[in-house]
C-alpha cells in the first residue's frame, strides 16, 4: 500500500496532479450550488418585499 | 403594377403591437402606429418612458422584443431601411475638429444628396452663412444643432426620425425646425418627433402619440 | 435626387477620417514615440553588448510594435461613438462591413505604416543585421495589416465598454499569437540562414483571409454591441 | 413534426429545460463519479508502469482527458455560440456560456498537470512544448470569452458578443496551432512525446478511456447546473420561476 502511494518516487509529481484535478472539479461542481441557492433566496426576498409594498 | 399600387397606399412607417424590453423588462408596447407621406407626429413620454429607444427601434438599431415594423409595407431590414430614413439623435454625429461644410460634405458623400440643393445652400437656410469654414468646435451647441438640420435638408431621406429636435435651440431655432417639418411634410416626407412637453409648435396641430412606461 | 453610392461613401469615409487624423496629428504620433521607448529599454535591460542584442532585435522590434498598434486599437471607434457618429455609420445605406474596412485602412496606414517607416532606425538601435532588415520590412508589412483587422473585431465587441483597455488586449493577444510567430520567426530564420519563405507565405495567406473575414465579422460584431 | 425535432423544440423552452436538466443531474454526477473512480483505480494501479517513464507516466489519465475536454468544450460552446447568434436561441447562449468556466477550469487542470508531468519527464516545470503553448492560448481564449460576458450589462447582449467571440477564437484556433508547432520545430526545442498512440497497450489504453467518459459525462453535470442557474437568472421576472418559490420557501420553514 505504502509502495502504491510512493509510486516509485513519483509521488510527488502523481498525487499532486490528481489533486489538482479533484480540487478544481469540485469547486466547478459546488459554485452553481451556491448560486442556485443564492438566487432563490434573492428572489423569494424580493417577491416578499413586492408582497409588503403592495399589503402594508 | 399592382405591386407599386400596393407600396402607393401602404404607409411609410408603421409598426404593429412593438414591444421593447432590456434585460427582459418591459420598456414600452405593445405600440401601434402608422406614418403616411405627409404627417408630422410628435411622440410625448416623461424622462425614461422610451422615447429614445423608440426611435432606435424604428431606425433599425435596436431590435424590438415583439411586433413589427414595416417601412412602405415591408418588414424593416437596416440595409433597405436606410436609404430612407435620416436619424437625429442626442448625439449629433458631427465631428469637432470638421467644420461645418466638411461634415456636411461627409454626410452627402454618405448618404447622397438631394437636387437643387448645395452644402452651402443648406447651410444659409439654417441661417448659418459664414459659418462655413469654422470648426464645429467653435461653434455653439445651438449652431451644431443647426448643421445637423442642415444635413436633414441635404440628405435624400423621406422618413426623419427626430430625437428632441428642439432641444439647446433659441426661438428662432425653435420656428426653424416647425418650418423645415413643415417643408418635408409639404414634400412628402414624414417625421415621428420626441419631446418631453417643454416646447410647443408654433404652427399647425400634429398627431401625438402619448409613451408610458408598461408597468 | 442622387442617392450615394457605396464608392463615394468609401472615399468620403477615408478622406474624413485621414483629415481628422491630421487635425489631432499629435495624438497619431503617441504609438510612434511609444514603440521608439519601449525598444530602447531593452538595451538598458540587456546591456549593449552588439550580438546579445542582434540576438533579441527582430522579437523586440515585433513585440514593440504590436504593443504600440494596440495601444491605439481602442481609438478606432470611441470618438466615432461619443459624438453619434457610429450610429449614423450603421444606419447608413451602404454594407457596413466596406465602410469598417475603410476604417480600419485608416487606422493601419496611420498607426502601422509610420511604425514600419521607423522600423529601419529600431533595427539600428538593436543592431539587426543588414540582411535581415528587408525581411523584417516585409514581415511587418503583412503582421500589421492581420492585428489592425483582428483588432477591429475586438474593439467592434468592446466598443460600448467604458473601461475596455486591457479586456482588449485579453481578447486580442491570443489571437495574434501567429502573427507574432511567423512575423518574428521568420526574421529570426532569416538571422540564421535558414528559409524565411514559408512563414512569410503564410502570413500573406492568414492575411488574405482576415482581409476578406475581418471587416464582416467586425460589422457583425458592431451590431451585437450597439443593440 | 419529426418527434426529435418536437422534443428539441421542447428542450429548448427554459422551464422544460430546467426540470428537464434538474431531473438528470444527480444521475450525470453519479455516472461521473462511478466510472471516473473505475477508471483512476484502473490507471493508478491496474495499469502497469511504463518501461520509460516509470510511474509519472500516470499523470496521463488526468492530462489527456483533460485536454480533450478543454477542446470538446471549446467547441460546444462555440457550436452554441453558432446556433445562438444564427437562430437566436436564448438556450444556446446559455449553454455556451456555462460551458466556458467548465472548459477554462479544464484548460487549466491540463497546463498544471502538465507542468507536473514535464519536470520528472523534461526536467523542467515549462516547456514552450506545442501542445502546451496550444493550451496555453487556449486558456487565454476562454479567459477572453469569460472576460466579455462579464464586461456587458445586459445579459443576453454579453451573451451574444462572447459566442462571437468564440466563434472568431475557433477560425483562429488551427492557425494558432500550425503556427505554435512550426515555431517548436524552429527552435529544436527538447520536446519528447509523452507517448505515442502506437506504444500504449490495452492495459494501459482503458482506464484512460474510461476517465474519458467520465469527463465527458461531468461536462455535461456540470453544463447543466450552470445553465440552471444561468436560466433562473435570466428569466427571474417570469412565471415559472415565481412557481418555484413556495416550495423552497416552505423548505426553510
Amino acid at each position: 500500500m505504502a509502495d502504491f502511494f510512493a509510486m516509485h518516487g513519483y509521488a510527488a509529481y502523481v498525487w499532486p496532479a490528481y489533486a489538482v484535478f479533484a480540487i478544481a472539479l469540485i469547486a466547478d461542481a459546488v459554485a452553481p450550488v451556491f448560486a442556485h441557492r443564492r438566487i432563490l433566496r434573492d428572489l423569494a426576498g424580493r417577491l416578499r418585499r413586492a408582497a409588503s409594498r403592495k399589503s402594508p | 403594377m399592382s405591386i407599386a399600387a400596393e407600396t402607393e397606399s401602404a404607409p411609410l412607417l408603421q409598426a404593429r403591437s412593438l414591444r421593447f424590453a432590456r434585460n427582459e423588462e418591459e420598456i414600452f408596447g405593445p405600440l401601434d402606429f402608422s406614418l403616411h407621406p405627409g404627417d408630422v407626429v410628435l411622440i410625448e413620454g416623461d424622462n425614461g418612458s422610451g422615447k429614445t429607444t423608440l426611435l432606435k427601434v424604428l431606425s433599425g438599431l435596436l431590435e424590438a422584443k415583439s411586433g413589427s415594423v414595416l417601412l412602405h409595407g415591408a418588414p424593416l431590414t437596416l440595409a433597405k431601411l436606410s436609404h430612407q430614413v435620416a436619424l437625429l439623435g442626442h448625439l449629433l454625429g458631427l465631428k469637432l475638429e470638421l467644420s461645418a461644410l466638411e461634415n456636411l460634405r461627409f454626410a452627402t458623400g454618405m448618404g447622397g444628396i438631394r437636387s437643387g440643393i448645395t452644402p452651402q445652400l443648406a447651410l444659409a437656410s439654417v441661417g448659418l452663412e459664414g459659418f462655413e469654414d469654422a470648426p464645429l468646435r467653435t461653434l455653439s451647441a445651438g449652431q451644431r444643432k443647426r448643421v445637423a438640420l442642415a444635413r436633414l435638408l441635404l440628405v435624400p431621406a423621406a422618413l426623419w426620425l427626430l430625437d428632441e429636435p428642439y432641444a439647446n435651440l433659441d426661438r428662432g431655432g425653435i420656428d426653424l425646425v416647425n418650418r423645415l417639418l413643415d417643408h418635408h411634410a409639404r414634400r412628402g416626407g414624414a417625421a415621428l418627433i420626441t419631446s418631453h412637453g417643454a416646447y410647443a409648435f408654433t404652427s399647425g396641430t400634429p398627431r401625438r402619440i402619448p409613451l408610458r412606461a408598461t408597468a | 435626387m442622387k442617392p450615394g453610392t457605396a464608392s463615394a461613401a468609401c472615399i468620403a469615409l477615408l478622406r474624413r477620417d485621414l483629415l481628422l487624423v491630421w487635425r489631432r496629428r499629435g495624438d497619431a504620433l503617441n504609438p510612434l514615440l511609444f514603440a521608439i521607448i519601449v525598444v530602447a529599454l531593452f538595451p538598458f535591460a540587456l546591456g549593449p553588448e552588439t550580438t546579445v542584442l542582434a540576438r533579441i532585435a527582430a522579437g523586440t522590434i515585433f513585440v514593440a510594435v504590436l504593443l504600440a498598434m494596440l495601444l491605439s486599437l481602442d481609438a478606432l471607434f470611441r470618438s466615432d461613438l461619443e459624438d453619434g457618429s457610429l450610429e449614423q455609420l450603421v444606419l447608413s445605406p451602404h454594407p457596413l462591413s466596406l465602410l469598417l474596412g475603410c476604417k480600419i485602412l485608416v487606422h493601419w496606414s496611420t498607426t502601422a505604416l509610420p511604425l514600419i517607416v521607423v522600423a529601419p532606425l529600431l533595427a539600428q538601435l538593436l543592431q539587426l543585421p543588414a540582411q535581415v532588415l528587408p525581411v523584417l520590412l516585409a514581415a511587418l508589412a503583412l503582421a500589421t495589416p492581420l492585428l489592425s483587422l483582428i483588432g477591429a473585431v475586438c474593439v467592434a465587441l468592446t466598443v460600448g465598454m467604458r473601461r475596455s483597455g486591457m479586456l482588449l488586449t485579453l481578447l486580442v493577444l491570443p489571437l495574434i499569437v501567429p502573427a507574432l510567430i511567423f512575423g518574428a520567426g521568420a526574421c529570426n530564420a532569416a538571422q540564421d540562414g535558414f528559409a524565411y519563405a514559408a512563414p512569410l507565405l503564410w502570413l500573406g495567406a492568414w492575411l488574405a483571409m482576415a482581409a476578406i473575414l475581418a471587416p464582416l465579422a467586425a460589422a457583425a460584431a458592431l451590431r451585437i454591441s450597439l443593440t | 413534426m419529426n418527434p426529435l425535432l418536437l422534443w428539441f423544440h421542447k428542450l429548448g423552452s427554459p422551464p422544460y429545460f430546467y426540470r428537464f436538466a434538474g431531473r438528470w443531474l444527480p444521475w450525470l454526477y453519479a455516472i461521473a463519479l462511478v466510472t471516473g473512480a473505475i477508471g483512476f483505480y484502473g490507471g493508478l494501479a491496474l495499469a502497469p508502469a511504463d518501461y520509460q517513464q516509470g510511474d509519472s507516466f500516470r499523470i496521463m489519465y488526468v492530462h489527456v482527458p483533460c485536454a480533450w475536454m478543454s477542446l470538446f468544450a471549446y467547441l460546444f460552446m462555440a457550436a452554441n455560440g453558432f446556433v445562438a447568434l444564427v437562430w437566436r436561441i436564448k438556450l444556446s447562449e446559455i449553454l455556451a456560456m456555462a460551458s466556458a468556466p467548465i472548459g477554462a477550469a479544464f484548460t487549466f487542470v491540463t497546463l498544471v498537470t502538465g507542468s507536473l508531468w514535464g519536470k520528472p519527464t523534461w526536467g523542467t516545470w515549462w516547456t514552450w512544448d506545442a501542445r502546451l503553448t496550444s493550451e496555453l492560448v487556449l486558456l487565454f481564449l476562454y479567459f477572453g470569452v469569460i472576460g466579455l460576458y462579464h464586461a456587458i450589462e445586459d445579459r443576453r447582449q454579453a451573451a451574444r458578443a462572447a459566442a462571437f467571440l468564440a466563434l472568431v477564437g475557433i477560425v483562429n484556433l488551427p492557425i494558432v496551432h500550425y503556427s505554435v508547432i512550426w515555431w517548436n520545430t524552429l527552435h529544436q526545442g527538447s520536446t519528447v512525446s509523452f507517448l505515442g498512440p502506437s506504444k500504449i497497450s490495452a492495459d494501459m489504453l482503458w482506464p484512460l478511456l474510461t476517465v474519458a467518459f467520465a469527463t465527458h459525462v461531468y461536462f455535461f453535470a456540470s453544463l447543466f447546473a450552470r445553465a440552471r442557474v444561468a436560466l433562473l437568472e435570466l428569466e427571474s421576472g417570469k412565471d415559472w420561476v415565481r412557481g418555484l418559490l413556495p416550495a423552497t420557501e416552505a423548505a426553510h420553514g
